[in-house]
């Protein structure tokens, strides 16, 4: 129990109140009392709920089998100096910074958030985090939709199945047309073919992600011209942040809307979440961004100070005419991702974003020597591949679990046409030995299983 | 003044993290690389240096009283941060088989069921990341549930004037036009406005309860049945939920749709503005529009995430959830039981009638009975005695230590303060708290005009909040550019 | 390289100086270069390192297995509010508390733990920590013989073993006399019996252990009457702090000092440290104590404040007269059980302390069913026993280790005459499903181990 | 004024931990309970406000530059923090089967050969708690040697008057007599007086090097010749061995036995005030003396305690190690390797000696050389210039954020303070803390009054110190009472 109430406590505090009992008190409105028990465990002292909760964690094998899953959820190094500092008690139980002056320190954090995604992606501005990378997608789409006045987007197939999905459910909500660009030869989008330039006619957004769900990267250059040709945004999507510490900017390449996922900063896979959605984009879009944003000014004795600006656009002031509805955001992944990158710099980011290049180099390399898997794109990757297996995806990633590997993703449950298909990621914690270990096993469980058949 | 990152370090400081793997061009054409990556190179030390300075520069639940109106401040206890970073969480793969994960598949299913039960809905889904997400995604079940019916007719959403900005905000995300309904003098929803505004094309009806003015809505049942005779669903905005849980539920209220916040009721810690996790109930009319995936078990005990159901409006974010969030929940609810978790709530409605109870001496409190959870007050009558606002309150509390209540709001109260003291809190705490505004406000009669230099002690005054917001409308001040 | 030195920062530095290089600059005298290279592994990246160490912390076994070993190192429940609020920058990044002003907080907070040790021994005064318990019982010992003038102290057989043998350590240095009491027939010491009465004699200290080594809860009252009349001070040492939730105070036994170990208050086992001493002492022996105090007083508008006191007794002022030397002490792992004992308080501790006692009679009565096993003393204890196994305990713990229980301490080690006793403990952690488990287990082994016979 | 936790809380309050187990008396005789537990119940909120905020009055390496000399206040990487709380660490118990403790004795195997390198000895004892006890370990051994030998007429030891409080004490306690040896003008032990004090009693001259004045002692290698012939052993503190790691080693100078602070050299955090852990090491000739058990590794590369050598003077403590903090200590070196450990300490002095060569117009720095690791200033001209006092000095910087020098210490110097900025502080922040000390030095000649006022804007201002002496000497104020 964590309330600090003792009896006398409550005796007491109900004289002032003048109320006769604390069930009096807080008890609903006569014929809405909960009749029937509840269906919930009894309380559990604290050590037992440890115990419960250590249990329950470990009954999470996969936590700690060797992994090559990638597919939007990267599993990084991530230094004990972020966790340490993210986790103080002025920073984790603190709410949003409305009042400034007892708000310095996660405002300025923000602001450095803010900073950092913009020197990332080479774009002018960002805002204070969003949910995660796929929710990211639908505000950039509205944002888009909004700049451009058209309720039609196009989207590559290449995108994470797992974003375009979101998109799906919201874009039916909201009455806005997704068209997808098709698959190209080398898993990624032909930018010049005639098919993906009429399907991009009269869309508000063009809309690729780079490094592509497949791991390859993409012509985004060739998008935001086919895009620009169109009277259309570009949106790039980055789902492995780790590439834009190698990878051309955004910017570099004419997106006028960088968006997606930073999880790879400092933040556990964790079943999925919370991660961090960023979006940046170029200055004429600012007032369009969702959710908050911090700036820089002074207070009353001239000293810099930073506080939440803009908030015209926001929910809490404007309502149903608000630029999004955003309201709790992501400010403490935001905060992990910030000490991330500070604490490697420009230096360390770039080294571990070649490691992840070197590792993933390796694995291929190893994987594809292990005789009847075959390679299914030969196009530049940053961290994740698609290799083709002589069995079903679905039966080789069976088998090697039962071997403590999780050997990939399955692409067949989003690309029927692949059914043997299989995403992997290296990072920098694939290790040499984790490498020999796991194509030692595959070699034998598809010789194994091709025996069977 | 602490410098930004960016104004210091040295290229070349650092740790190593990983062994040489040669340069970016090894592996990769020059023409798909960027041209500079031009963040700062920081020792750890330096980086430490910073954020725990940072730190000092907040206040927080665990440093400060903080009764936020509307924003349960709860504290945040300490087992729920130790068993959210065991590894068997942290480093799960939303992608790892549902045998590999039945500890995780576990968790969650119970935490549905838990919710069900505490709230009366049919099933929760536990996909939503906040409770503006958990509110479109409800709006987006309920334009479903329509379409599917073939109602395509309803597009208004009715909403009260005292509800959260992300009411309308979500209901205008899917189309829906918004009705805003008025409250009465005793800060209700008017019934009567609320049924003339019902027609064949009301979609749905958003409440909040306890109201934002620390409100039961007496009327809720009828007005529930007004909507549903309409046609149209009711939708519960169950960020006051630490008014109710365990005395009352939703479900029993007749209402389809919910939300709750994990990171208000639950205890999930607000870092500093999130991240949160907002699960959305269902009746069971609406359960089948839920999101998918969600948690199911089978008849041998076996867990699994199931991709989607045939009326499921689809996934609102690419993976099953803010999983680690939904662990800290999940430590809350099996430490007190559904008998903690109603005495919790009573606590906390103890604790705002105290303060209730205490402040009407010194400001005016609105409205005539007792509160829930919280309470708003008005300076109305100190501004015209004295000039001093409700802000300049606010603003003496910090000086005092004391986060400032949620001010301004809701509208419908002049000079308007929200205070929500939650049940965590000590009466000695509430005490100091009521001295300290009683001090203020006699400060106001004492020297009006020292009211407006309030605060006197924060790291930073009253800021300029004009001159950025000119600036950011040109996409200026908004980040660090090097420019002094 | 956690230095931040870039190249530039050393010249310009040197400049400054007006040193050549580096190298020279911080080298040593001619002709005590280093000559040869030096035997230690190459550096690390972070995330290696990393690694290495959770191979390293992977292959501790121990760590993991059912455990019943006590002895001297408890596993107890930590809440993890006491890691969380002891770890903080502010609290582990401070030297010892010098410099009043800056150090408020450590002072308090050593000031709360010296109060927590006279609340929970009942005597008048403690110091700001000790190392650990055995070298409290060094420091204790020290204080006797000075109070008394005596160079010889009476010890119970029945006060751990290890800490004897660290008190025979410093007792040869010092030429202090060290006379053992013997072990009397149920695990304690008989304080009638004149065979004691005689060693006493003499002597500037009785110590005794309550509960001692082998679980039993000693006559201390029996203990300082005798040492009263020998004219001796009453030492008793106390290994299980979690005892004192419960049982009768040194005080209220007539002991002059208490000393020992704290590490069941919110310290993990660790593989043996840091742990935390403690030692306290009625009021005229306050001079006497070792180390660090910590006094209430006032600055000079009047606010209260506390400060490092008595100086004049400690090795920096008063150098080979101190009266010990000891300087850095343990203050770090105090503020973990100054923590531990907030967070749990009077009524936390006395039902954690009962629950011990309820798991160790579960354990005992479970033990005691197993065919072959024997009790070995029937004196009251609080969460430890000895048992008598069929055959000898050093081969059953082998056995037991064999299917993942710690099953006790081998006595043999320090009593040559027990070859077949162990020393068993349960904590409120001791579930019982581990019970039910390991005397399942314990039951098939005994029972091959004498069929092998 | 932040209350005393025994001032807060009620009966009752806090969670509940176990699962209830009845009443002590069901399980012992009522005679052995004791009478009451006088503990304050704390809820959990009220321990986290308590302890954050006594954490915000405290200064730290963390939140401030922290120069105290000889204490090697440097940056305590917080990788470190991370590996020590594995379970596989915390959770075993030091009784846990070697077999089963594999990783823990492959690590202090390893670290004990590390040191043995680094430092040029034979072996090391991880034993020893921290300095002091690595040094009373010290002496212990050399007692025991010389009984071994039969010569035990040595019953004196040798300690420059510059050293540590702890040497003479740690001599003491084994019973030897202590002669104290002056310093030279040159801030180096007289060899002339040192060796005047040897004859045919001497047990072991104990020696500080880089000595407390932050000076390497140049005879070093006479002066252990000087000893040996004597028939003395050589101890050298290694507190100071920030200085030396990977540049020269004690064991090539000729010493017998040594300790080093790992919670100094090797970055173990110092706790405010503790845990540290201080490993002796022993030339061959001493190793067999070292404390029990040690960790040893035979032909099949598989690592044990073994209990204890016949001449071993046995264990200090009772358990092998402060195994923990050597974890610590471990990590640092395994990220560094020898070069990285040499560049530490290369910088570190490079950063002393550049404080000094600045410090050098604003106060007398009283030796010509460079430095080592630290150097000592003294204020004495100011304090007459002016009546300023070094201890003014120190309290002006608490008021910028920078904690205190060492003050008056080494005795050997007037109004001293010693400054060791380790090798962690970047060169901006050296800057910052020269230009702060100037300032004072302007402030003690502009307005000396002013002087003794400081400090300002710290948590308490100047303290009472005497009172409280007095009354301590009584056994009064060392605690709380409950009286007022
Ligand atoms: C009444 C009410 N509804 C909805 C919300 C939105 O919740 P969230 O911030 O989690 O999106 C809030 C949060 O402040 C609220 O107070
Ligand atoms: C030179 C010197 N020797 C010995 C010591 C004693 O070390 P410890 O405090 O670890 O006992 C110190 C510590 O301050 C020291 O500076």
């Amino acid at each position: 129990m964590h309330a600090p109430h003792t009896d006398r406590d409550v005796r007491e505090m109900l004289d002032v109140i003048g109320a006769p009992s604390l069930a009096s008190l807080a008890a609903p409105p006569k014929g809405l009392e909960v009749k029937t028990p509840f269906d919930v465990a009894p309380a559990l002292p604290e050590s037992l709920a440890f115990a419960h909760l250590a249990r329950l964690a470990g009954a999470n094998s996969g936590a700690r089998m060797t992994s090559f899953l990638g597919a939007g959820a990267y599993r990084h190094y991530q230094p004990p100096a972020v966790p340490y500092l993210a986790t103080r008690s002025e920073f984790i139980t603190a709410y949003t910074p409305y009042q400034a002056e007892a708000s310095q320190g996660s405002l300025q954090a923000i602001f450095e958030w803010q900073t950092y995604v913009c020197l990332l992606t080479g774009l002018d501005v960002s805002n204070a985090s969003l949910y995660d990378g796929s929710t990211a997608l639908v505000e950039g789409v509205i944002m888009a939709s909004q700049a451009t006045g058209r309720r039609r987007v196009a989207i590559s197939r290449c995108v994470h199945p797992g974003y375009r999905a979101v998109l799906d459910t919201y874009a039916r909500g909201m009455g806005i047309e997704v068209v997808e660009l098709p698959v190209g030869a080398d898993l990624s989008v032909d930018m010049k073919s005639a098919a993906v330039k009429d399907l991009v006619a009269g869309a508000g957004a063009v809309i690729v992600q780079s490094p592509n769900f497949f791991g390859c990267i993409e012509d985004v250059a060739g998008a935001a011209a086919l895009a620009k040709s169109a009277g259309a945004l570009t949106i790039q999507v980055i789902v492995e942040a780790m590439s834009l510490g190698v990878l051309k900017t955004p910017a570099e390449s004419g997106a006028d809307i960088a968006l997606g996922e930073m999880q790879s900063f400092g933040l556990p896979v964790g079943y999925g979440g919370p991660y961090v959605g960023f979006i940046a984009c170029t200055k004429e879009h600012v007032r369009r961004l969702p959710g908050r944003l911090v700036g820089e000014t002074h207070d009353v004795d001239g000293r810099r100070a930073f506080v939440l600006t803009l908030q015209g656009r926001e929910q809490h002031i404007r309502r149903e005419l608000a630029s999004s509805n955003i309201c709790t955001n992501q400010a403490l992944c935001a905060l992990f991702a910030t000490i991330y990158l500070a604490t490697v710099g420009a230096h360390g980011l770039r080294s571990i974003a070649t490691a992840n290049m070197e590792r993933a180099r390796e694995l291929r390399a190893a994987v594809l020597a292990v005789p009847g898997i075959r390679p299914s794109s030969e196009a530049q990757y940053f961290n994740e591949f698609v290799v083709k297996a002589p069995l079903p995806a679905a039966l080789l990633i069976e088998r090697m679990e039962r071997r403590n590997f999780l050997a990939g993703v399955d692409l067949s449950r989003w690309y029927p046409d692949m059914p043997d298909a299989l995403l992997m990621c290296a990072t920098e914690l694939t290790s040499r030995e984790d490498i020999a270990a796991f194509t030692g096993a595959l070699a034998t469980e598809i010789n194994d299983a091709l025996a069977a058949v | 003044m602490l410098s930004l990152l960016f104004d210091q370090g040295e290229p070349g400081r650092g740790s190593d993290f990983v062994a040489p793997a040669g340069k970016p061009e090894d592996y990769l054409s020059a023409g798909l690389l960027r041209a500079g990556l031009p963040l700062p190179d920081l020792a750890e030390f330096e980086v430490t240096r910073h954020f725990v300075a940072l730190s000092h520069r907040n206040f927080s639940v665990d440093t400060n009283f903080y009764p936020l109106g509307s924003c349960t401040m709860k504290y945040n206890p300490k087992l729920n941060e130790a068993v959210a970073a065991f590894p068997g969480f942290a480093d799960l793969h939303p992608y790892a088989p549902d045998d590999a994960a039945q500890g995780a598949l576990e968790m969650m299913w119970t935490l549905e069921r838990t919710l069900s039960s505490l709230f009366g809905m049919e099933a929760f889904s536990l996909m939503p990341c906040a409770g503006a997400h958990g509110e479109v995604t409800a709006m987006l079940m309920a334009k479903a549930y329509h379409r599917e019916r073939g109602d395509e007719k309803r597009v208004t959403c009715i909403v009260p004037d005292t509800a959260h900005g992300t009411n309308p905000a979500s209901a205008a995300m899917v189309g829906y036009k918004v009705v805003s309904i008025p409250s009465t003098p005793q800060g209700r929803t008017d019934i009567g406005a609320l049924r003339a505004a019902l027609d064949d094309t009301v979609a749905v009806c958003m409440m909040t309860n306890p109201n934002t003015l620390g409100l039961f809505e007496d009327d809720i049942v009828e007005m529930t049945k007004a909507v549903h005779d309409a046609g149209g669903l009711m939708y519960y905005d169950g960020a006051n939920a630490n008014a109710i849980v365990g005395l009352c539920r939703p479900g029993d209220m007749g209402f389809d749709l919910m939300h709750l916040n994990l990171h208000k009721t639950f205890s999930v810690p607000h870092g500093g503005g999130g991240p949160g996790a907002g699960p959305v109930g269902a009746s069971a009319r609406l359960a089948p529009y839920l999101p998918a995936p969600r948690v199911v078990k089978d008849a041998g005990g076996v867990f699994s995430l199931r991709a989607s159901d045939a009326k499921s409006i689809g996934p609102v974010r690419v993976f099953a959830s803010h999983f680690i969030a939904l662990v800290r929940a999940y430590a809350y609810i099996i430490v007190h039981g559904a008998e903690g978790l109603r005495r919790n709530s009573e606590l906390a409605v103890l604790n705002a009638n105290y303060v209730r109870a205490k402040v009407k001496d010194i400001l005016t409190v609105p409205y005539s009975d007792h509160c829930r959870h919280e309470f708003v007050c008005s300076a109305e009558v100190l501004k015209k005695e004295t000039g001093a606002r409700a802000l300049d309150l606010a603003k003496g509390l910090l000086d005092a230590g004391i986060h400032a209540p949620t001010m301004y709001w809701p509208h419908v109260v002049p000079e308007c303060l929200m205070i929500e003291p939650t049940e965590t809190e000590t009466k000695e705490t509430l005490d100091e708290f009521v001295e300290v505004l009683r001090a203020l406000v006699k400060q106001a009669h004492d020297d009006p005009a020292s009211m407006q230099e309030l605060p006197l002690h924060t790291y930073v005054r009253r800021v300029d909040e004009a001159q950025v917001g000119r600036l950011a409308n040109k996409g200026i001040g908004l980040r660090w550019t090097g420019e002094k």
